[in-house]
């Protein structure tokens, strides 16, 4: 590990100084390619946001791959039904790995306008690990671009050992989620425990 | 052309065999079937639809679409909630086109309380009507040219002209999709005398951009020979089947409620119902395109005339908003069709049924019909030319 | 287009002894409608659709609507006889008291459909259905046959509130899945309870918070107002 | 103007480069070397410019598009592919449970190696050719061949539908059009007289009035030129004939399945395929390494060779921006009915040309023969499909 003061001298001096890490990070941060998989209202917010006015081709992101195996990112765009939730796992179970999860829109995060539904799931991250969550029925194109640069910002931060690293460099972590079955009544389990303990309320 | 009404003795003997089902395919020789689940994680299903395919090499010999992996229970919502607190649902129906899925509910709703809306409301509803119309019919057709795997340079130019409506939109309602704008006996704000200003800039520049759009597209040889006499709808199914919209038109049935209910002011604009004759999918693409040109004529009349007043029925109640009891029926011409809201009320605050009678969904009744035969690539033309939006199909 | 009082005298002309029952609509839209007997109602059908002057080639709206079975406390005079002393004599004496007594009045399930003419461009005219409870009598023929765009509409309404009809080619779930047991449009439906509830002041959302907790017991919820 | 060496030199500079890089070592080796040289300078030239044509391509789709394309990572955003690379090097490699595992393994190498070896007998400029073959247009479409394999392994073993609709339409569509593809290049052969590809840059090599004498600037060649970038077009599966990987009806067609680097793999294949196709078509028809005017020879013949391949490259992504995609029966239909009996027409019309010796006759007789069953033809194809514009009728 270089010194952080010295790499600036370094870089001063017209030295660049990187390391594994840093390259690493930058690779995967710089090429983030989006699975074509869009649920319901905020999908055109996300259709948007890779059109001509707001583009999000910027970032190099336009690639959208519609195979989830060529996908790095999952952009939830939109109400997850019970229904729909077993295949929104098995979606992301079908990803390669780093694979990153944005929870786009009010009904991603919690169901939104439509938690009282009865067959609504009240949030993705019953199910699968959410890395940014934008709020906002539904957010703005710049909202997403937003949430993408925090992804990023995200991407950077993590080390690639020790404590905070990535999931998928951790041999105990968990790789496959458990893809809810459709009951009689409502999905079973009603979330995945390890991903989701009930929150506790506080006032 | 052939209306109906001229053959129904044809439909009346055809209905004794049964025909209004899907013809059945039979597969060439011992050929194993495919069975393919298009969906519901698929590039060109709009969102989460699904469709099940038997494939006989590539030739489909099966479809059963399968719904409901967005059903959003906005009904039963609905109906436990007042009145104007299910206004903001039917923005997320169909969610491209808020405004009109607004004016549906506010229409059905005045009828059921026989509640008046002033003239200025009444312009204003027609003036964002018609734009939403417009942006739906462009972004409708971008799709489906992304369906024929023109690489998004058509959505692009849409969605260029979309950015622009929907900043009218922001400005006049502070949202850019889900607007929440009119209420029942009229709107939510007024138009300010910029805004008009800036609505009729937007719209001198829409026939330079559907010039523009055609063209990019209609004269295109690759266009017509994928779209010409590809999933052809006859006209006597469609309307058998309840097909409303540019589908209905495209298969040459005149049928435009905006000219047989004459609800709103629409009976005061000169405007004309473009039909198409073959009922493929190269026509409910035309049709969309005149339409879009017919809209603009009614926004230019509609620019020109609005009125000044109020925009609120002044007897309008918001608050303790209980309509006696009974029920109506209130439909518009949506974009995609017959939009209709059925309400029935027991005097309470709350609707006691709330229906959505959704286009999208009664038009993908024929999908089968039209897919029965063709290609697997002519599967993903049809259905893009239906133009449903899966929000209103599942509801 | 024929007034409704009109079409219901055709239907009756037309096909003698059909059930065809007016109901009146009061409320402004003036939109009243014909309940049909569920025994000749595709008869009727046909008409409506096959009649050159009425020519209902569109069915634009199938609907489902539920009416739960409503308990009635009504007052009933009831004379009946006691024993009660009278002048110091034991008696019998026949005697009329108002007593409140309990009747259920049995729910039903109700489709109402909306026709239209596209030939003769007029409508709309309200047909509506009845079944005879919500439990075990739901079958209601289908139309299907005669208007397609009933097709995916009565899947809808069987999905949702459990009405049967009988003749749809293709009835099945259209919305929920298929191992789904409830017909979650009923007005009686209890939807599972899995979410957790925010804080609110209404009473009636903490009742269910409080029921809530129990329910999936032992995470501990701080504060959850409902018990401090 | 600069003096005759100078201007050798630089027309020579790689070969010369080699030659002196090779001199060090003993010339018992020096022939092995010399090839393992231009081995290494071609696996990691292409690369190279497979990574800067994404770049392009997504940029000049960006243009088409009315937007800006990649701009953020590095300078104008020409670090992307690079980032793109590291990280398909280090994404998961998913193998389905049920796919063949080493067929599905092989599929993408066969690819790539399969593309790299079309590029041995490619003359990238005068003298710059790996393998010198005398049947090098030969080899060249044998290598071609075997894409399809790699094709077909990579759709069958994937254990996918999609992957397996993907994989018959390739196949079905590549091998209609390698035939075209041949027999429009052997018009060529019938001219110079020769397979090398490079004897065949060499007998264009010749100006008049400073213009060269280019293969397309005669009937029958601007004929065989046009039905050869068809073919080429659905030969390497780009727009408006990708239809083996048709997004949106087959999610990814035949490597729906692939992820990480072999994914990267599939993606290089292309756009060697592409380069190499493009190269192909430089050197039958558009003189090779030649210069456009004679005035400009001093200019390297390398730098020749490659933009007439970068230009073809912008005529690709070009297409890929302006058109929608077509269906199979078409495609097929396109391929057999009017491709292939306008290729075999074209092929007598060169035996024409050849025999009528010099002179204007020629190209009077033989460009109103083309002309006319280029229209006649294009004429029935659209009259018995019963395409063509539209009037709409309306109603008040």
């Amino acid at each position: 590990m270089v010194d952080q003061q010295l790499k600036i001298e370094l870089g001063k001096q017209g030295v660049l100084v990187t390391t594994i890490e840093e390259l690493y990070n930058w690779g995967r941060r710089s090429s983030i390619w989006p699975m074509q998989f869009g649920l319901a209202c905020c999908a055109i917010e996300m259709i948007a946001t890779t059109m001509a006015r707001y583009d999000l081709a910027r970032f190099g992101a336009e690639v959208f791959r519609p195979s989830p195996r060529q996908a790095d990112l999952m952009i939830i765009s939109g109400t997850v039904t019970k229904k729909m939730a077993p295949q929104v796992v098995r979606l992301y179970n079908q990803m390669a790995e780093p694979r990153y999860v944005i929870a786009m829109g009010a009904c991603a995060i919690s169901g939104g306008p439509f938690k009282q539904g009865y067959n609504v799931l009240k949030g993705i991250d019953r199910y699968i690990p959410v890395d940014v969550h934008i709020p906002g029925c539904p957010p703005r194109p710049e909202a997403l671009i937003q949430a993408f640069m925090t992804l990023q910002k995200k991407i950077d931060a993590q080390p690639l050992t020790g404590e905070g690293r990535p999931r998928h460099l951790d041999a105990a972590a968990q790789g496959e989620f458990p893809v809810p079955e459709q009951g009689e009544h409502d999905l079973e389990p009603t979330s995945n425990k390890g991903v989701w303990p009930v929150p506790v309320v506080i006032r | 052309m052939t209306t109906p009404a001229a053959t129904s003795a044809f439909l009346r003997e055809k209905m004794e065999e049964g025909w209004n089902r899907p013809p059945i395919m039979e597969p060439d020789g011992e050929a194993e079937l495919l069975e393919v689940a298009m969906g519901p994680h698929h590039p060109s299903t709009h969102g989460v639809f699904r469709m099940d395919l038997a494939l006989d090499g590539e030739r489909v010999i099966r479809l059963k679409p399968v719904f409901g992996y967005l059903h959003r229970n906005h009904e039963k919502i609905a109906e436990g909630v007042s009145y104007l607190a299910s206004m903001p649902y039917t923005d997320r129906l169909d969610y491209i086109c808020s405004l009109t899925n607004n004016w549906a509910y506010a229409l059905a709703v005045e009828k059921l309380t026989g509640q008046e809306v002033p003239e200025r409301a009444e312009y204003i509803r027609v003036i964002l009507g018609e734009l939403t119309r417009i942006q739906n019919h462009a972004s409708s057709i971008g799709f489906l040219l992304q369906e024929m795997g023109a690489s998004g340079t058509p959505l692009m130019y849409a969605f260029k002209e979309r950015e622009k409506i929907l900043d009218l939109f922001e400005s006049l309602t502070g949202s850019r999709m889900m607007c929440n704008y009119m209420r029942f006996g009229g709107c939510r704000v007024d138009v300010s005398a910029a805004w008009l200003d800036a609505a009729r800039k937007v719209v001198a520049g829409l026939p330079g951009f559907i010039d523009e759009f055609e063209n990019l597209l209609s004269g295109n040889e690759i266009l017509m020979a994928r779209c010409q006499g590809v999933g052809i709808l006859r006209p006597e199914l469609a309307v058998n089947a309840g097909v409303t919209g540019p589908m209905l038109r495209g298969s040459g049935v005149n049928y435009d409620i905006r000219k047989i209910d004459h609800y709103g002011i629409y009976d005061r604009f000169r405007f004309r119902v473009p039909l198409g004759d073959h009922g493929d999918v190269y026509d409910r693409y035309m049709v969309r395109i005149l339409e879009m040109r017919e809209s603009i004529a009614i926004l230019n009349q509609a620019l020109k005339e609005i009125p000044g007043g109020s925009i609120m029925d002044p007897k309008a109640k918001i608050r303790g908003f209980r309509p006696k009891p009974g029920e109506a029926y209130g439909r518009i011409e949506a974009p995609k069709g017959e939009l209709g809201f059925y309400l029935i009320s027991d005097g309470g605050p709350n609707p006691y049924r709330y229906r959505v009678r959704p286009p999208s969904l009664i038009n993908l009744t024929v999908l089968e019909d039209m897919c029965l035969g063709s290609n697997v690539a002519d599967v993903v033309l049809i259905f893009g030319s239906v133009d449903i939006v899966l929000g209103e199909v599942d509801r | 287009m024929k007034s409704i009082e009109e079409i219901k005298s055709a239907i009756e002309a037309a096909i003698p002894g059909a059930g065809v029952e007016l109901i009146p609509n009061p409320s402004p839209s003036g939109q009243h409608s014909l309940r049909l007997a569920p025994a000749d109602a595709v008869e009727v059908a046909r008409f409506l659709r096959d009649d050159a002057e009425l020519a209902f080639d569109f069915l634009s709206n199938v609907t489902g609507v539920d009416w739960p079975g409503k308990e009635i406390t009504e007052k009933v005079k009831v004379t009946r006889t006691v024993t009660r002393i009278v002048d110091g004599v034991e008696q019998q004496v026949e005697e009329t008291v108002e007593e409140p007594r309990k009747r259920v009045e049995p729910g039903c399930l109700e489709v109402v459909y909306h026709l239209f003419s596209m030939a003769k461009k007029h409508g709309p005219i309200v047909l509506r259905m009845r079944t005879v409870n919500r439990t075990d009598q739901v079958e209601l023929p289908s139309v299907t046959p005669i208007w397609r765009s009933a097709e995916f509409q009565e899947r809808e309404i069987f999905d949702l509130y459990g009405v049967v009809f009988t003749g749809h080619p293709d009835l099945r779930r259209l919305l929920m899945w298929k191992g789904f047991k409830d017909h979650p449009m009923r007005r009686d439906y209890v939807d599972p309870d899995d979410f957790e509830y925010e804080p609110t002041a209404h009473d009636s959302v903490l009742a269910r918070a409080a029921a809530h907790k129990a329910a999936i017991g032992g995470v501990a919820q701080k504060g959850t107002g409902a018990g401090e | 103007m600069l003096d005759k060496p100078i201007i050798d030199k630089m027309d020579q500079i790689f070969v010369l480069l080699q030659h002196w890089l090779v001199s060090f070592l003993p010339v018992s080796l020096q022939p092995l070397a010399a090839v393992l040289l231009s081995v290494i300078v071609i696996v990691c030239l292409f690369p190279a410019l497979f990574a800067l044509t994404t770049v392009f391509e997504r940029k000049g789709l960006g243009r088409i598009q009315n937007r800006l394309g990649p701009n953020r990572v590095g300078p104008f955003g020409f670090f992307q592919p690079i980032a793109d690379g590291i990280k398909s090097l280090t994404k998961e490699d998913i193998v389905p449970a049920s796919a063949n595992a080493p067929v599905h393994f092989l599929a993408p190498i066969v690819l790539v190696v399969a593309v790299f070896m079309g590029f041995a007998v490619l003359p990238m400029g005068r003298n710059m050719v790996l393998v010198d073959m005398d049947a090098g247009l030969l080899f060249y479409f044998a290598m071609g061949a075997s894409t399809e394999v790699s094709v077909f392994m990579a759709g069958w073993s994937s254990r996918n539908k999609y992957s397996l609709l993907g994989a018959m339409r390739a196949v079905a569509q590549m091998i209609s059009y390698e035939v075209v593809l041949l027999l429009s290049s052997v018009a060529v052969v019938m001219i110079s007289g020769t397979l090398s590809l490079p004897k065949i840059v060499e007998a264009q090599n010749q100006y008049t009035w400073d213009l060269p004498h280019w293969y397309i600037f005669t009937p029958w060649g601007l004929a065989g030129f046009v039905m050869y970038a068809i073919a080429a077009t659905a030969e390497t599966n780009r727009s408006p004939f990708d239809l083996p990987e048709g997004e949106s009806e087959l999610v990814a067609g035949y490597h729906t399945e692939y992820s990480g680097f072999k994914f990267a793999l599939f993606f290089l294949g292309e756009y060697l395929a592409m380069f190499s196709i493009s190269g192909l078509g430089a050197t039958l028809f558009l003189g090779g390494w030649t210069a456009p005017f004679s005035f400009l020879t001093f200019i390297p013949s390398w730098i020749w060779f490659f933009s007439k391949l970068m230009l073809s490259i912008f005529v690709f992504i070009w297409m890929r921006g302006t058109l929608p995609r077509l269906r199979q029966d078409q495609l097929m239909n396109f391929a057999w009915k009017f491709v292939l009996p306008f290729t075999l027409l074209n092929l007598m019309v060169t035996a024409l040309w050849r025999f009528m010796g010099e002179g204007w006759e020629r190209w009077v007789v033989c460009s109103a023969i083309l002309a006319v069953v280029w229209v006649f033809m294009g004429r029935i194809e659209m009259r018995s499909e019963h395409f063509g514009p539209r009037s709409y009728r309306y109603a008040e």
